[in-house]
C-alpha cells in the first residue's frame, strides 16, 4: 500500500526528470546554457514568493476546468468544449459586472458568478443534449462550439462590449469596476482560494460520496447495466454536462473578476486543451486533478519566466512542455520486456502478452 | 452428411487410430499477481475421443483452455500437439498448429457480418487478396452449409440469437480444419434440443480423430458424452483424464467440489390463498432485438410462488423480462405490483417497489466489469439509502453479502471483471436478493455455474420465495424449472402455448415448446 | 549557433538590458520584425543586452511584464494597445524600469516612467487606397485582413476612404482570413478576390500575407503589404504601408542612452516619418499588366494625397466598427 | 462554379489526406490526436529538405521518414509504456509545433517563413475550356482520391482490412483470431504517419511553397473531426473533408456576399454550426439504422 503510494509519487517525478534531461540535452547540444534554463525553471515557478504566486495564478483555471472535464470523462462523455464554455462564462459574468455599475458588490459578484456558471452549463448542454437526445458525437459538437465561442468573444470584444477608452483599437472589453474585482492582477487572493477549495470539495464529494457519483461512473462504464439498475442515464448526462460546463464557466468568471478585470479576444487560447491533459493526468479524481493542475500551472509559470532570463526562443521552451506531456502518462515498465522467459521459470509474475488497455473510446459493452 | 466430409476430402477416409491427435500439457502454471489460476497441471488427451474437463467456477478451466489456445501466456510449462511444442502466448502460433478455441464468451465481433467474421478467422493464404462481396458470401454460405448452420451471411453478428452465434463459433473453428478443438462451456447457453444437436456434432468430430476438449458443468452431460473426464480444482489437476465409467457420480461430484455435494433445495409447496404480488393483463410488447414480440393474455404470481417460463430461446423470454423490468416499453396491457399499477413506471420506481432482476447476460446487464465489487453492489438503491454514499458502510455491506454468498474474491475493491463467471453471478444475487425484495425476475440464474454454486443459487431462491417473495424464472434448463417451479408457462412465438402444474409432464412441455412452429 | 549565447556571457557585458514584448510572433516580416530591426541596430550601436519575448496569449501580459520588472530590466518596450491595462498595473510597481509603449493611446493619467507612442495608422491605409484606386486596371480592389479586430476594421475603413476619394466608381472587396499566421488560408482568400476581378490588394494579414503574395504571383495582381519587403514578393509587392517601428525603437533607445528620454506621449505620423506608404525598392514588376502601367501616375496621386494629409486638408476617417 | 470546386478541393486535400491516416489509426483502435503534429513535421521536413537539396523526391522520402520515426515513438509510448493515447497524441502535436519552429530557428537562423521553388506536379493541363481550373489541382488531390478508393477496397474487401478493423471494434475477437493487435496498431500508426507526411507536403507545396511556423493552424484536428464526422469510413471521411473545404470556400464568398449585413464573426461561425448540424443529422440517420453512438472514456485512466 505504502510502496504503491511512494511509487505513485516517484513515477511522475522520474518521468518529468527524464523529459527535462532529454530537452536539456538538446539545449546543451545547441549551445544554450543549461544551468540558466534550470535556474529559470525553478526561479519562475517555485523558489520565490512571486514565482509561487505565478504558479498559483495559472493553476486556478486549469484546476477549475480540469475538475469539470474529469467528471464528464468519468461518465464517458468526451466533453472537450471547456475552452468555449469558459469564454461564454467569462462573457456572461462580464455583462453582469458591467451592468452592476456601482451597485453593491455583494449583489453583483454572486450574480455574475451564477451567470457565468449558468452560461457555461448552457454552452456545454448544447453539445450534451445533442449527445443525449440524438447520439451526436460530443467530441465533434463540443469542439465546434469552442470555435463558435472564440468568434463570439472576438465579436463582443470588438463590438458591443468593446472598451471605449482611448482610440479603442484593441479588441478589449470594458473593465469591471475595481470594487468588484476578487483579486488584483496577480490573480492570487483569498476569494479565489475559497472558490478553488470549494470546487475541489464539491467535485470530490460529488464523485466519491454521492449516489450520483456512483451512477456517473457506472453509466460511463456500462450504460446497459445502468439502465437495468434504473439509473436515469439522461438525467446523469445532463448533470454531468451541466457540471463540467459550469466549472469552465466559473473559471471564466474568475478570470474576468480576478486577474484580468476585462476580457480580450482569444485570451488563454491553450487552457481548455491543457485542462484535458490535466484531467487525464490527474486520473479523473479531484485530488489528482489538483496536483496535476499545480504541476502544469508551475510549468506555465516557468515557461513564462524563462524568456526573461535565457536566450532560448519561445519554441524551445514550448518544446519542454511538449516533451513532458508526451511522457507524463507513461508507466515505468521497462521498454524491453523479455519476450521469451526461460522455460519453467521458478518464479512468476507474467500477465497476458497483450494486456494493454484498449485505447479506443469504447464502452465495455456495446449499447444495445 | 458428416460435417467433416467436405473438408477432409480424401483424407476423410483415414482411420481413427491413424488420424488421432494428442495434446500434452506439462507443468502448466498461470498466475495473476500472487494468485495461482493454474498450478502444475500436466495431462495428456488423445484424439478420437470426447475429453471433458470439469471443475468448480474459478477452478481454472477457462485459463487452461486459453493457455492451449495461445491467449494466455503461462509462467511455466509447455503444451505439445503431436510432440510439436506450441509457442507461448501466441494465438496465431497455436492456430497454425491446428488448435482452435471456442470461447464461452463469444469471440465474433458484433459489428461484423457473418461472412466477414468467418473470413476474419480464415487461415487460408492470401490475406491481402481482394475478394468480391459475392465471393465472400459464397464462401461463407459453403462453410455454413457444411456445418448445417442456417443464418444469413449478411446478417450482423450482433443481431443474431445466442444459439446461432454459438453455432457460428464452432463453424469458424472448423473452417480452418482444426486438429485440437476446445469448446469452453458450449452448452451453457443452449436449450435442450440445441445441446442434443451439439453433442451429435461433437461426437462426429471426435470420430474423425480430432482431439476434442469440452468444458462442462452438468454431470448428466458429462456422463452423456464424455469418453474421458478430467477434473480441475483450485488450479490443480485432481483427476487426470479417466474413463467416466470408472468414477461414480458421487465421487466425481466430490472431486469437483472437494467435499460432499450439498442437497438440492427444498421448495415449499405452492402457497394457498396468498396475496397476488404480480398481476399483468393483456401484455403486448414489441420484439426486443432478435427476440419475438410477446402477446400474453394475463399473468398472476402470488407471494411465495415460482412461475417458470419454458421455451426455446428467442420466443419472447427477453421481451417479457424487459417489459416487466421496465427497460423496454409495453405496447399494451397493464401491470400491477402488490396492487400498485406500474405499467408506465420507470425502472427505478419498480425497483423501489421491490422488483429485482437477475439479467440474461451478467457481463452486460448485470455488472460493470471495470467497476469494483462494492460499486457494483451498491448500485442497487435500498430503502434506507439517501443521496449520499456512505462508502465505508457500503463496503462493509458488500463484504457481508459476498461472504454470505461464499463469493471467491480478494477485496471488495477489485474489479468485478476479475471474478469468474460463477462468482459474478453470485455477486448479482447477493445484490438483488436483499431486503425489500417482493418480486424477482430471474433469467437463467444458474447458467454457467458449477454444481455447488448452482445448488446454492437455487436454494437461495427457494428460501427467498419461501418467505413470501414471488418469482418469475426463465430458464433453458428443464430440470431446473421442474425442480423449482410451482407452475410452468411455455412460451412459443411470444404466445403461451401451455400452462402446467406439478407434477410436470416433460413430453407435453416439450411438445408445447415447439407448437405453432412448422417443423 | 548564432543564437547560442549563454546568460553568463551576457552578465559580463555592461550595457543596459532591454526587452521587447510583442503579442505577435517574429518571422512574418511584419511589425514585430521591424521592431526587432530597430532593436538590433540599437544593440549594435550601444552595446545593449536585448531580449525579445513573444506574449501571444493576451492573458499572460501582466505576468510577463511583472516577470520583466522583477528581473530588473532597464527598458521594456511593448507593442499595441492591448497592453494598456497591463502597463497601468505593472509599471508603477517597478519605477526603475523605463517602459516604452508603442502603438498606444495617450494616457489620461500619465505614469512617470512610461512613454506612449501612437501611430496615425489610418494615413498609410488611406494612401494605399489612393494607390490602388489609381493603379487598378478594372473597377475592383481588395483588402485582406488577418482577424476582424477593431484595428483591422480601422485600417479597412481608411483604405476604403482612400479609394472613394480617388475614384468613387472603384469597388472594394474586403475579407478577413480569420488568422494572423495561416498563409494557406490567406492564399485561398486572395485567390477568391483575384478571381472576382480584383487586381490590387492591400494585405494586412501578418503571416497570412505570405499567401496573399503567392496568390498574386499565381493569378496576376499587385499587393500592398504591411510587411518588410522580401525577394520572394519582389515581382508583385509594389508598396508597404506601415508604421516605421524600427525608426521609433531606435530613436527611443538612443534617447534613453543620451538621458533625454522622458515619460509622456508622442505621435508618429506622416509628417515625422513615423508612418508612410513606401515604394517597394525590390519591386521588379512582373505582376498584373494594367496596374503596372499605371503605377507612375498612381505614385503622383499618392504624393499629392500625402501632402493633403500632412497639411490637414484631408482627414482620414477613424472607424473601428466591423466591415 | 468550377473555381469554387477547385478552391474547395485545394482546401480539402491536406485535411483529407491526414483524415485518411486518422481513419486507419482509429480503425486499429487508436484515437489519433497527433495528426496535427505529424502534418506539421511533414510540411517542415519537405520544405527544409527542398530548400537545402532542391530535390522534391528526397524531401518526400525525408518527410515520410521523419513521420515514421514519430509514429513509432507514438506507438512505443502507448503500447509499450502504456501511456494514454489521447495525451500522447495531443503532446505530439504540441511538441511538433514547438519542435518545427525551434528547428526553423536553429537551422535557418530565424523564425521567418522559408520559401522554396519546388512545386508539386499538376497532372491535368487544361489551359482552356470550362474544366481549366482543374489544372490547379496538384497530384496529391488525385492521390487522396486514390487512397480513399484503396482504403475502401482494403478495409471491406480484404482479410487484411478485416483484421485491422477488428482491432478497433473488439480486441478480444482480434486476439482470438490470432491478430497481433499491438503490431497491427504499429502498422496503422505508420500508415497514418505517411498520410500526414503527404498532407503536410500538399499544405506547404501546393500553393504557398513555403513553410511558416505552425502553418497547419488546426487542420490536423479538423482531420480528426472528419474521421468522426465521416463515421470512421473512407467515403464518409472523404465527404467530411470536402465538406470542410467547401465550408472554407463558401466562408470567403459569403463574407463578400453578406458584406456589411452581418458581423464577419457570425459568417465565420457558419462552418462550425454546419458541422454541428451535420453531426446531428448523421446521428439521426444512424439512429434510424439502429447504429449506436460509440463513446466512452472508460479506459482512459
Ligand atoms: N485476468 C485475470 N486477472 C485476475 N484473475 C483472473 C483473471 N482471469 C481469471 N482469473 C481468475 O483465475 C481463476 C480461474 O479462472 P477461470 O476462468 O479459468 O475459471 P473457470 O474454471 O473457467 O471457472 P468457471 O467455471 O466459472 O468458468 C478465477 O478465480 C479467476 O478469478
Ligand atoms: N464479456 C467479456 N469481455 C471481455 N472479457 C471477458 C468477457 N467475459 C469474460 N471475459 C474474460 O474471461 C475471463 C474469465 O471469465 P469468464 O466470464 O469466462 O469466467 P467463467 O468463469 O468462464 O464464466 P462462466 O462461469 O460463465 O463460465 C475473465 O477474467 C475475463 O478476462
Ligand atoms: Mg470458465
Ligand atoms: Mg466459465
Amino acid at each position: 500500500m505504502i510502496a504503491g503510494r511512494v511509487r505513485g509519487v516517484l513515477r511522475p517525478l522520474s518521468v518529468v526528470s527524464i523529459a527535462i534531461v532529454l530537452v536539456l540535452l538538446i539545449y546543451g547540444l545547441l549551445g544554450y546554457s543549461v544551468t540558466a534554463v534550470v535556474d529559470g525553471v525553478l526561479a519562475g515557478s517555485v523558489t520565490s514568493p512571486s514565482a509561487a504566486e505565478q504558479t498559483l495564478r495559472w493553476t486556478v483555471p486549469l484546476l477549475l476546468m480540469g475538475l469539470g472535464i474529469a467528471v464528464a470523462f468519468k461518465a464517458g462523455y468526451f466533453n472537450v468544449g471547456a475552452q468555449g464554455q469558459m469564454y461564454v462564462g467569462a462573457m456572461a459574468s462580464l455583462v453582469v459586472g458591467l451592468w452592476g455599475d456601482g451597485r453593491a458588490p455583494v449583489l453583483v459578484i454572486p450574480l455574475a458568478f451564477v451567470a457565468a456558471v449558468l452560461a457555461g452549463a448552457v454552452w456545454s448542454l448544447a453539445a450534451g443534449l445533442l449527445r443525449l437526445l440524438l447520439g451526436a458525437d460530443e467530441v465533434v459538437t463540443s469542439l465546434m462550439l469552442n470555435f463558435v465561442a472564440v468568434l463570439l468573444l472576438q465579436w463582443s470584444t470588438s463590438g458591443p462590449l468593446k472598451s471605449r477608452a482611448g482610440t479603442g483599437q484593441a479588441a478589449t472589453s470594458e473593465s469591471i469596476d475595481a470594487g468588484y474585482r476578487i483579486s488584483t492582477s496577480t490573480g492570487v487572493s483569498v476569494p479565489i482560494f475559497v472558490i478553488c477549495a470549494a470546487a475541489v470539495a464539491v467535485t470530490a464529494i460529488l464523485v466519491n460520496w454521492t449516489r450520483t457519483g456512483l451512477e456517473i461512473s457506472l453509466v460511463g462504464r456500462n450504460p446497459v447495466m445502468a439502465r437495468w439498475q434504473g439509473i436515469n442515464s439522461t438525467g446523469v448526462g445532463l448533470v454531468v454536462f451541466g457540471f463540467s460546463g459550469g466549472c469552465a464557466g466559473l473559471a471564466g468568471a474568475v478570470e474576468a473578476f480576478g486577474p484580468a478585470g476585462s476580457l480580450r479576444a482569444g485570451f488563454s487560447p491553450q487552457v481548455g486543451f491543457m485542462a484535458v491533459v490535466v484531467a487525464l493526468v490527474g486520473g479523473l479524481g479531484a485530488l489528482g486533478v489538483l496536483l496535476a493542475a499545480l504541476f502544469f500551472g508551475a510549468l506555465r509559470a516557468a515557461s513564462l519566466y524563462l524568456p526573461v532570463v535565457t536566450n532560448l526562443p519561445q519554441s524551445g521552451i514550448d518544446l519542454l512542455s511538449g516533451v513532458i506531456a508526451l511522457l507524463i502518462t507513461a508507466t515505468g515498465i521497462p521498454l524491453l520486456r523479455r519476450r521469451r522467459r526461460r522455460r519453467r521459470a521458478p518464479t512468476a509474475g507474467g500477465t497476458s502478452e497483450v494486456a494493454d488497455r484498449p485505447v479506443a473510446r469504447r464502452r465495455e459493452v456495446v449499447a444495445r | 452428411m458428416s460435417i467433416l466430409d467436405a473438408q477432409d476430402g480424401p483424407a476423410g477416409a483415414r482411420t481413427r487410430a491413424e488420424a488421432a491427435v494428442t495434446l500434452d500439457c506439462e507443468d502448466l502454471a498461470v498466475r495473476f499477481g500472487s494468485f495461482s489460476a493454474l498450478d502444475g497441471v500436466s495431462a495428456s488427451w488423445r484424439g478420437g475421443a470426447v475429453n471433458v474437463v470439469v471443475g468448480q467456477n474459478g477452478a481454472g478451466k477457462t485459463t487452461l483452455a486459453r493457455v492451449v489456445g495461445g491467449l494466455q501466456e503461462p509462467v511455466a510449462g509447455r503444451v505439445r500437439v503431436d510432440e510439436a511444442e506450441l509457442p507461448w502466448g501466441s494465438v496465431s502460433g497455436a492456430r497454425q498448429r491446428g488448435v482452435e478455441l471456442v470461447h464461452q464468451h463469444f469471440s465474433l465481433p458484433r459489428e461484423f457480418t457473418v461472412a466477414q467474421a468467418l473470413e476474419l478467422f480464415s487461415s487460408a493464404a492470401g490475406a491481402a487478396k481482394l475478394f468480391s462481396r459475392r465471393a465472400l458470401r459464397v464462401r461463407a454460405a459453403a462453410a455454413l452449409a457444411r456445418t448445417g448452420v442456417e443464418v444469413d451471411p449478411d446478417a450482423k453478428i450482433g443481431s443474431l440469437p445466442v444459439e446461432s452465434v454459438q453455432a457460428l463459433e464452432i463453424t469458424r473453428a472448423l473452417v480452418s480444419q482444426p486438429r485440437v478443438l476446445i469448446l469452453d462451456e458450449p452448452t451453457a447457453v443452449l436449450p435442450p434440443p440445441g445441446i442434443t444437436a451439439l453433442f451429435e456434432r461433437v461426437r462426429e468430430l471426435a470420430d474423425s480423430g480430432i482431439c476434442l476438449l469440452l468444458v462442462l458443468h452438468k454431470l448428466s452431460e458429462v456422463y452423456e458424452i464424455a469418453d474421458t473426464v478430467t477434473v480441475l480444482r483450485d488450479g490443480r489437476l485432481v483427476l487426470p483424464p479417466t474413463d467416466p465409467g470408472e468414477v461414480s457420480r458421487q465421487d466425481l461430484a466430490e472431486l469437483i467440489v472437494g467435499q460432499a455435494t450439498p442437497d438440492p433445495p427444498k421448495v415449499a409447496p405452492p402457497p394457498e390463498g396468498a396475496p397476488v404480488v404480480l398481476r399483468a393483463t393483456a401484455l403486448a410488447s414489441r420484439a426486443s432485438g432478435h427476440d419475438a414480440a410477446i402477446d400474453l393474455p394475463g399473468l398472476e404470481i402470488a407471494a411465495g410462488e415460482i412461475v417458470g417460463i419454458a421455451g426455446v430461446e428467442g420466443n419472447g423470454q427477453r421481451s417479457l423480462v424487459e417489459a416487466l423490468i421496465g427497460v423496454a416499453p409495453l405496447d399494451d396491457g397493464q401491470v400491477w405490483l402488490d396492487g400498485v399499477e406500474i405499467t408506465g413506471a420507470s425502472v427505478r420506481k419498480r425497483r423501489s417497489l421491490g422488483l429485482r432482476a437477475i439479467p440474461f447476460d451478467r457481463n452486460v446487464e448485470g455488472v460493470s466489469r471495470s467497476g469494483s465489487l462494492w460499486e457494483n453492489h451498491a448500485v442497487l438503491r435500498r430503502s434506507t439509502d439517501r443521496w449520499w454514499l456512505a462508502r465505508r458502510r457500503q463496503r462493509q455491506r458488500c463484504r457481508n453479502d459476498l461472504d454470505r454468498w461464499n463469493v471467491r474474491y480478494r477485496s471488495e475493491q477489485q474489479p468485478a471483471g476479475d471474478l469468474s463467471g460463477g462468482n459474478v453471478q453470485k455477486l448479482i444475487l447477493a445484490r438483488e436478493l436483499n431486503e425489500g425484495v417482493r418480486f424477482i425476475v430471474a433469467a437463467h440464474p444458474t447458467r454457467g455455474l458449477d454444481l455447488g454454486a448452482a445448488t446454492a443459487v437455487r436454494s437461495a431462491m427457494a428460501t427467498a420465495t419461501g418467505s413470501g417473495t414471488a418469482m418469475l424464472l426463465v430458464s433453458a434448463d428443464l430440470d431446473e424449472l421442474f425442480l423449482l417451479s410451482h407452475r410452468i408457462v411455455v412460451l412459443c412465438g411470444g404466445r403461451p402455448t401451455g400452462v402446467f402444474t406439478a407434477p410436470f409432464d416433460r413430453a407435453a412441455i416439450g411438445w408445447a415448446m415447439t407448437a405453432g412452429e412448422p417443423s | 549557433a548564432s543564437c547560442g549565447r549563454a546568460a553568463g556571457e551576457e552578465a559580463s557585458s555592461s550595457g543596459q538590458s532591454v526587452a521587447l514584448v510583442t503579442p505577435e510572433r517574429a518571422g512574418d516580416g511584419g511589425p514585430t520584425d521591424q521592431m526587432l530591426a530597430g532593436l538590433d541596430r540599437a544593440k549594435a550601436e550601444f552595446g545593449l543586452k536585448t531580449r525579445h519575448i513573444e506574449a501571444t496569449d493576451t492573458s499572460t501580459y501582466e505576468s510577463t511584464l511583472r516577470n520583466l520588472g522583477q528581473a530588473k530590466l532597464d527598458v521594456v518596450i511593448v507593442a499595441y494597445t492591448g497592453f494598456t491595462e497591463a502597463i497601468t498595473a505593472v509599471a508603477p510597481e517597478f519605477p526603475d524600469t523605463q517602459w516604452i509603449h508603442l502603438y498606444a493611446d495617450p494616457r489620461k493619467a500619465e505614469l512617470s516612467n512610461v512613454r506612449t507612442i501612437s501611430y496615425d495608422t489610418g494615413a498609410p491605409g488611406f494612401l494605399a487606397g489612393v494607390l490602388a484606386a489609381t493603379a487598378t486596371g478594372g473597377t475592383k480592389v481588395g483588402f485582406v485582413g488577418g482577424v476582424a479586430s477593431p484595428q483591422v476594421n480601422a485600417d479597412y475603413h481608411a483604405f476604403v476612404a482612400g479609394v472613394r476619394a480617388t475614384d468613387p466608381a472603384v469597388q472594394v472587396l474586403g475579407a478577413v482570413v480569420g488568422n494572423w499566421s495561416d498563409p494557406v488560408k490567406g492564399q485561398q482568400v486572395a485567390q477568391t478576390l483575384l478571381a472576382r476581378g480584383v487586381d490590387v490588394v492591400l494585405s494586412y494579414g501578418g503571416g497570412s500575407s505570405v499567401g496573399v503574395v503567392k496568390a498574386a504571383r499565381q493569378s496576376g495582381g499587385l499587393v500592398i503589404t504591411d510587411t518588410l519587403e522580401s525577394q520572394d514578393g519582389a515581382d508583385v509587392v509594389v508598396a508597404t504601408a506601415s508604421q516605421n517601428y524600427d525608426v521609433t525603437v531606435y530613436q527611443q533607445l538612443s534617447e534613453v542612452q543620451r538621458g533625454t528620454w522622458k515619460a509622456g506621449h508622442l505621435v508618429a505620423d506622416l509628417s515625422n516619418d513615423g508612418t508612410a506608404l513606401n515604394k517597394a525598392e525590390l519591386f521588379r514588376g512582373t505582376g498584373a499588366e494594367g496596374p503596372r502601367a499605371k503605377l507612375p501616375p498612381a505614385w503622383t496621386a499618392v504624393e499629392k494625397a500625402r501632402r493633403g494629409i500632412v497639411d490637414k486638408k484631408i482627414t482620414v476617417p477613424f472607424d473601428t466598427t466591423g466591415f | 462554379m468550377m473555381d469554387l470546386l477547385v478552391l474547395c478541393l485545394q482546401a480539402a486535400t491536406p485535411i483529407w489526406l491526414a483524415a485518411l491516416g486518422g481513419l486507419i489509426a482509429q480503425r486499429s483502435g487508436v484515437l489519433h490526436l497527433g495528426l496535427e503534429g505529424l502534418m506539421l513535421s511533414g510540411a517542415f521536413t519537405v520544405v527544409a529538405v527542398t530548400v537545402r537539396t532542391g530535390s522534391l523526391a528526397l524531401a518526400l522520402v525525408a518527410a515520410i521518414g521523419v513521420n515514421l520515426v514519430i509514429s513509432v515513438v507514438f506507438w512505443l509510448l502507448i503500447s509499450q509504456l502504456k501511456a494514454n493515447a489521447i495525451i500522447v497524441g495531443l503532446a505530439i502535436s504540441m511538441t511538433a509545433a514547438a519542435g518545427t519552429t525551434f528547428a526553423l530557428v536553429t537551422i535557418f537562423g530565424s523564425q521567418a517563413a522559408i520559401h522554396t521553388d519546388a512545386a508539386l506536379p499538376r497532372p491535368l493541363d487544361l489551359t482552356n475550356g470550362p474544366l481549366a481550373p482543374l489544372g490547379k489541382l496538384t497530384v496529391l488531390t488525385y492521390v487522396a482520391v486514390a487512397l480513399t478508393i484503396a482504403a475502401v477496397l482494403i478495409l471491406t474487401r480484404t482479410r487484411w482490412g478485416l483484421r485491422l478493423s477488428v482491432c478497433g471494434v473488439d480486441e478480444f475477437a482480434a486476439r482470438s483470431a490470432g491478430v497481433n493487435v499491438v503490431l497491427t496498431r504499429l502498422a496503422a500508426l505508420c500508415a497514418a504517419g505517411v498520410c500526414c507526411a503527404l498532407a503536410g507536403t500538399e499544405l506547404a507545396l501546393a500553393n504557398v511553397q513555403s513553410f511558416s511556423e505552425n502553418m497547419t493552424q488546426g487542420r490536423g484536428y479538423l482531420a480528426f473531426i472528419a474521421v468522426l464526422l465521416g463515421g470512421v469510413s473512407p467515403a464518409g471521411v472523404a465527404a467530411a473533408s470536402v465538406f470542410f473545404g467547401l465550408a472554407d470556400g463558401i466562408g470567403v464568398r459569403s463574407q463578400l456576399g453578406l458584406h456589411g449585413l452581418v458581423p464577419v464573426q457570425f459568417i465565420q461561425m457558419l462552418p462550425y454550426l454546419c458541422t454541428i448540424g451535420a453531426m446531428a443529422a448523421a446521428a439521426l440517420i444512424n439512429r434510424r439504422r439502429g447504429v449506436s453512438p460509440p463513446t466512452n472514456v472508460d479506459d482512459l485512466t
